[in-house]
């Protein structure tokens, strides 16, 4: 039957038509603001962050060493048992080279980014991060990476304490 | 358990930007699929609808703003939500609809309109990430599936060019595709290798384009198509299947989308599917990049893990091979409007099963087909299996 | 097959919760459920549903923020863009149709996270007739109480009784976080902010986390709970156009109540329920609900709330809970938190507003301003 | 408490700003831009009509609400509507108390489905159901082709 619709809806327009007027519109910005309580683990995880370091939580039934944080063990189903430091070392388990901004507008100078799992967390367990102090041709799977903080004074806890991670020194490449 | 079949599909054009609102783009869809299945409103007894995030159309509880075109005025009508995973869980939503025995007929409308958002729709994907750990980092949506690809090709070792294929393969399949937005006949396996690179590994032509569109189907019990002699247009649904994977996405290893897999197996063991690549005739996998296409495959079953890729060099997932994979064109050559897939998974496994998909009809004959969605932050897989 | 509910699951709800991230709170809750059902998550659930919106919680897609705290990771779990009720129907068809044959429905507020809730119910209106004129979005539910005391002939006394009894019952509620010794007079007498809707006519926020366990007869059966049966629900829409909506009768609850009660075989419904638990996030929304439902003839739900039929001791004790008004508006959980009530009554474990005998019960949701939908429940014990 | 360990100085909770907006640009759709270009160019107000049932829709729509039948017919409103409610507002969005409030009301219109909801030209006094009321237009010229090309409604 498909084959025998002649007329399939939608009547296009182009990106100009918008701008020219040559159809009506509304424009609008909605108000939409939000503060997130950061709660129990998130607000340790970034007074942390703001001291320079990274901290996780251990179940005791599963094992793990859960990063990022949380209270509750998603697997097992039971509250965690306890906080533990994680260290700012890790390896690459995949990243992107970013020609593309937030905004998907081109940029030159590409971004490298990708997710770190961290030395002392359980297997996988990272975050996403940029990556510095490499090139792109440098940058691969399973490079070993060291976070660079901030300097103190200029952290607020935030992810963005840490500048980026890059290769860590002495760490095979 | 009843049965419940397709008995009638529609869809608008896929395309960057369309005038119609929301709302008027869900009642052409809608309307055709009425037509279709031969019905009128007053035959529907429930509408489910789909949609992905409020913020591309910029309606807040967008699925109230779209109900009226979406015929559910006055009517039981419900939305639901998986993100991209959507596109085909809409129409699992209206299975379970009819199922159950509260519909005898249910009607399946999905619609998105990414156009409304400015400058471009990837504003709002800068907000699908958490708030604490993620936005911090402006990610750009397409650094997930950067990410995700790079993974998949360095742990099997898949070479750029199986992947690239995938996209030569769906634009040139959309070309017999009356609603697509970026069909091309002559495109080359050097187009898509030498385009632009957005993020890396990704490249302009692996990616599927941001579309405004609308798609709808009609389910019904099995009493209902003998009632209306539909048998001839009814495509029944054999299995469905849902699953989430962890939101701590930096925890997984991308490589593999087990979410996939779970959804999967859910479908098959209520289709009675226990060798996927035996009993399934045809494929449409969610394809808004070509990696994915692949990816999806193995969670699929239907292609060992890391081998997806030499069976699209080998061609056996062209139309006319072996296990056609997305003869509409996917996303990739129809247009990517979130939800509104529902057109070319659903849609398409109704119109090839049903021998009404004109010059895409696969040229050997099918009888079961599998199509499936993924969204979220690569963590969700829906899967339904259909039949003759 | 029949359909119960085997686990309750309410945190108390509170103006802030600072020391709940949503994903914290939606544990707590889950948790509570859990225990109360005696099931494991991780092994004896074939569903997980919850009932959300995007811009309440401040996401893109905030399907992606749902399964870790649920127990629902790698397992069947789908947002419905909907309240509480409209979840836990999606939990009865499942169960229905065997796709499951345990399901947890979930839904939360945390709207102290959201700094203008306004401005996103003003997103929600229609961005060509009614956006580009601003307002403060109250505007609409003004009309409405116009338009429908009007039509009824009910008063905006009544309303005010609405408003200081929810609120008065609510000190009996534990989990209400607006309880108060508030007179008829007080609340009658509050700034009409959106004339003749007055401040005391509408609900305050709260952040809370409501999530029950829903089980097949069968399953139900082999758990250590006593199951209260779903014996009816329905669920409708309205026109979503403001100018289109029944402004006097709302279709929604009108319709849904009558899909409900056709599964229920109520056939009377002002004699068939012990209690009813109706939305009533602005107080006259109780009266028109009230009617809709047709648990009182049109017009008479006011001369019911005036004559103190609605109360714990009257002939339809309605929103004992101290309903939206009492409690808080949770957003999409206030449909799962009047059935969750409506639980704890029929179990006969309500502690001080716990009414004699009860055994069935009728709990209705609205979706909040600018929407034109909801669903109705009739839950009941025995056979 | 829910959780193994908790917290008990509360001035340890953090919160994180942020916020989902961007800007929209909505078209007025197939019926809407013929609504809003009678108005704009003609300053007509004008409603669809249902070739199946009949019933008249204001605001036009594609679609026949009852029928869901795509509509082709066009009707102009009558020159004068009826108030069937109205809401005078003392608060502004963010709650801020506003100088002088702003009447509402909800306009319907003889044969025809539906209505306009909209600004009232009157003093909060004079609102009231029943009031007869014909739209104010802007001045032709300035009109862009929205709904705010009405200034609202008056006796």
């Amino acid at each position: 039957m498909t084959a025998r619709v002649t007329r399939w809806p939608g009547v296009e327009l182009g990106s100009k038509d918008l701008e020219s007027g040559k159809v009506t519109t509304v424009r609008f910005r909605p108000e939409a603001k939000f503060a997130w309580s950061a709660g129990e683990a998130m607000s340790r995880f970034l007074a942390e962050l703001q001291r320079g370091r990274l901290i996780a939580r251990e179940c005791k039934s599963c094992g793990r060493i859960l990063f990022p944080p949380r209270m509750f063990c998603e697997e097992c189903f039971r509250p965690t048992d306890g906080w533990v430091y994680v260290r700012d070392t890790g390896t690459i388990e995949t990243y992107s080279i970013s020609y593309l901004d937030t905004d998907a507008r081109r940029i030159t100078e590409p971004i490298l980014v990708g997710v770190v799992s961290l030395d002392g967390a359980s297997p996988k367990m990272g975050l996403m991060h940029y990556f510095g102090e490499m090139t792109t041709k440098e940058i691969r799977i399973g490079m070993k990476v060291q976070a660079k903080w901030r300097p103190p004074e200029s952290r607020v806890g935030s992810v963005l304490d840490i500048e980026f991670f890059r290769p860590r020194k002495g760490a095979e490449r | 358990m009843r049965k419940v079949g397709v008995v009638g599909a529609g869809m608008t054009l896929f395309r960057r930007r369309l005038q119609e609102t929301g709302k008027e783009l869900s009642f052409e869809a809608a309307r055709m699929a009425l037509d279709q299945a031969k019905m009128e409103i007053g035959d529907i007894d429930a509408v489910v609808h789909g949609t992905a995030p409020d913020a591309f159309d910029g309606v807040h509880m967008k699925g109230e703003y779209l109900l009226d075109g979406s015929g559910g005025t006055r009517k039981p009508y419900m939305r639901v939500f998986t993100g991209g995973g959507t596109g085909v869980f809409s129409a699992i939503a209206g299975y379970w609809h009819v199922a159950s025995g509260l519909a005898d007929v249910a009607l399946v409308v999905n619609e998105e309109k990414m156009s409304s958002c400015q400058p471009h729709p990837q504003s709002v994907f800068a907000h699908i990430w958490d708030p604490i750990l993620d936005r911090p980092l402006k990610p750009n949506l397409v650094w997930i599936f950067a990410m995700e690809m790079n993974r998949y090709m360095t742990i099997h070792n898949i070479p750029y060019e199986d992947i690239a294929r995938v996209a030569v393969k769906n634009k040139r399949n959309a070309v017999g595709h009356p609603c697509a937005q970026l069909a091309d006949g002559d495109i080359t396996l050097e187009d898509v290798m030498n385009s632009e690179i957005m993020a890396w590994p990704v490249r302009r032509l692996d990616i599927s384009p941001p579309s405004d569109g609308a798609a709808a189907v009609v389910l019904a019990s099995e009493d209902v198509v003998k009632k209306r002699r539909l048998r001839d247009q009814t495509a029944w649904i054999k299995g469905v299947g849902w699953c989430i994977d962890s939101t701590m996405w930096t925890d997984r290893d991308l490589y593999f989308p087990e979410y996939v897999a779970r959804a999967a197996k859910m479908a098959y063991r209520q289709a009675k599917i226990d060798r996927p690549k035996k009993q399934i005739d045809f494929a449409e996998p969610y394809d808004p990049f070509d990696y994915k296409e692949l990816h999806h495959l193995e969670g699929l079953g239907l292609a060992d893990k890391g081998k997806a890729g030499l069976m699209t060099r080998e061609g056996v997932t062209e139309r006319d091979g072996d296990l056609p994979v997305c003869p509409s064109g996917g996303l990739l050559g129809v247009g990517n409007p979130i939800a509104a897939t529902l057109g070319i998974k659903v849609g398409e496994l109704y119109w090839q099963l049903t021998g009404q998909a004109g010059k895409r009809q696969i040229p050997n004959e099918v009888h079961t087909g599998v199509c499936q969605a993924w969204g979220d932050l690569m963590q969700y897989g829906s899967v339904v299996v259909m039949g003759t | 097959m029949r359909v119960g509910i085997v686990g309750v699951g309410v945190t108390p709800f509170r103006p802030t919760t600072p020391d709940f991230s949503w994903k914290e709170l939606m544990y707590d809750g889950a948790q509570r459920a859990y225990a109360d059902a005696g099931i494991d998550p991780r092994s004896d659930v074939g569903s997980f549903i919850t009932c959300a919106e995007d811009y309440y919680e401040g996401f893109g897609i905030f399907d992606e923020f749902t399964p870790d705290q649920l127990g629902a990771v790698l397992r069947p779990m789908h947002t419905v863009g909907g309240d509480g009720i409209q979840g836990l129907a999606n939990a009865f068809m499942q169960i229905q149709c065997s796709l499951a044959e345990v399901a947890v429905v979930e839904s939360h507020s945390k709207a102290s996270d959201i700094l203008t809730l306004n401005g996103i119910v003003a997103h929600g209106l229609d961005p060509i007739w009614n956006k580009p004129l601003g307002g403060h979005p109250n505007y609409v539910a003004g009309l409405e109480m116009d338009a429908f005391l009007r039509a009824s002939g009910n008063r905006a006394e009544d309303c005010a009784t609405i408003a200081a009894t929810n609120r008065q019952a609510a000190l009996l509620n534990p989990v209400a976080a607006y309880g108060a010794r508030i007179t008829k007079d007080q609340a009658a007498r509050s700034p009409a902010l959106w004339a003749p809707l007055r401040q005391l006519d509408v609900a305050s926020l709260a952040d809370g986390c409501v999530v029950l366990v829903v089980a097949g007869e069968a399953a139900a059966r082999k758990m250590d709970s006593q199951p209260v049966w779903i014996q009816g629900i329905g669920w409708a829409s309205d026109s979503p156009s403001l100018e289109t909506r029944d402004w006097v009768t709302p279709a929604y609850a009108r319709l849904a109540a009558e899909m409900a009660y056709r599964l229920a075989k109520v056939r009377d419904p002002a004699r068939s329920f012990d209690l009813a638990e109706v939305d009533d996030k602005f107080s006259y929304k109780e009266l028109q609900h009230l009617e809709a439902l047709r648990l009182t003839r049109k017009g008479q739900a006011g001369k019911m709330a005036r004559a103190g039929e609605l109360g714990l001791g009257g002939k339809l004790p309605t929103n004992a809970s101290g309903g939206s008004l009492g409690c808080g508006n949770v957003l999409e959980a206030s449909g799962l938190h009047r059935v969750a009530e409506a639980v704890l009554q029929l179990r006969g474990e309500a502690g001080h507003r716990q009414l004699d005998g009860a055994r069935r019960a009728v709990v209705q949701s609205w979706r909040g301003l600018p929407a034109a939908s909801g669903g109705v429940a009739v839950l009941g014990v025995g056979r | 408490m829910t959780f193994t360990e908790r917290t008990t100085d509360a001035r340890m909770f953090r919160h994180w700003p942020g916020d989902i907006e961007a800007d929209y640009i909505y078209t007025s759709g197939l019926a809407g831009e013929r609504f809003f270009r009678e108005l704009r160019d003609r300053g007509h107000l004008a409603g669809t009509r249902c070739s199946e049932c009949g019933k008249q829709w204001i605001p036009p729509k594609l679609f026949c609400e009852e029928c869901f039948k795509e509509t082709h017919e066009w009707v102009d409103l009558p020159r004068t509507g009826t108030v069937a409610a109205t809401c005078v507002v003392r608060v502004a969005l963010d709650g801020a108390p506003l100088r002088a409030p702003e009447v509402w009301g909800l306009v319907r219109f003889a044969g025809f489905q539906g209505g306009l909801v909209h600004r009232l030209l009157v003093t909060e006094d004079r609102a009231r159901a029943g009031l007869r009321v014909r739209p104010v237009l802007k001045p032709e010229g300035s009109r862009s082709g929205a709904i705010t090309d009405i200034e609202g409604f008056a006796p």
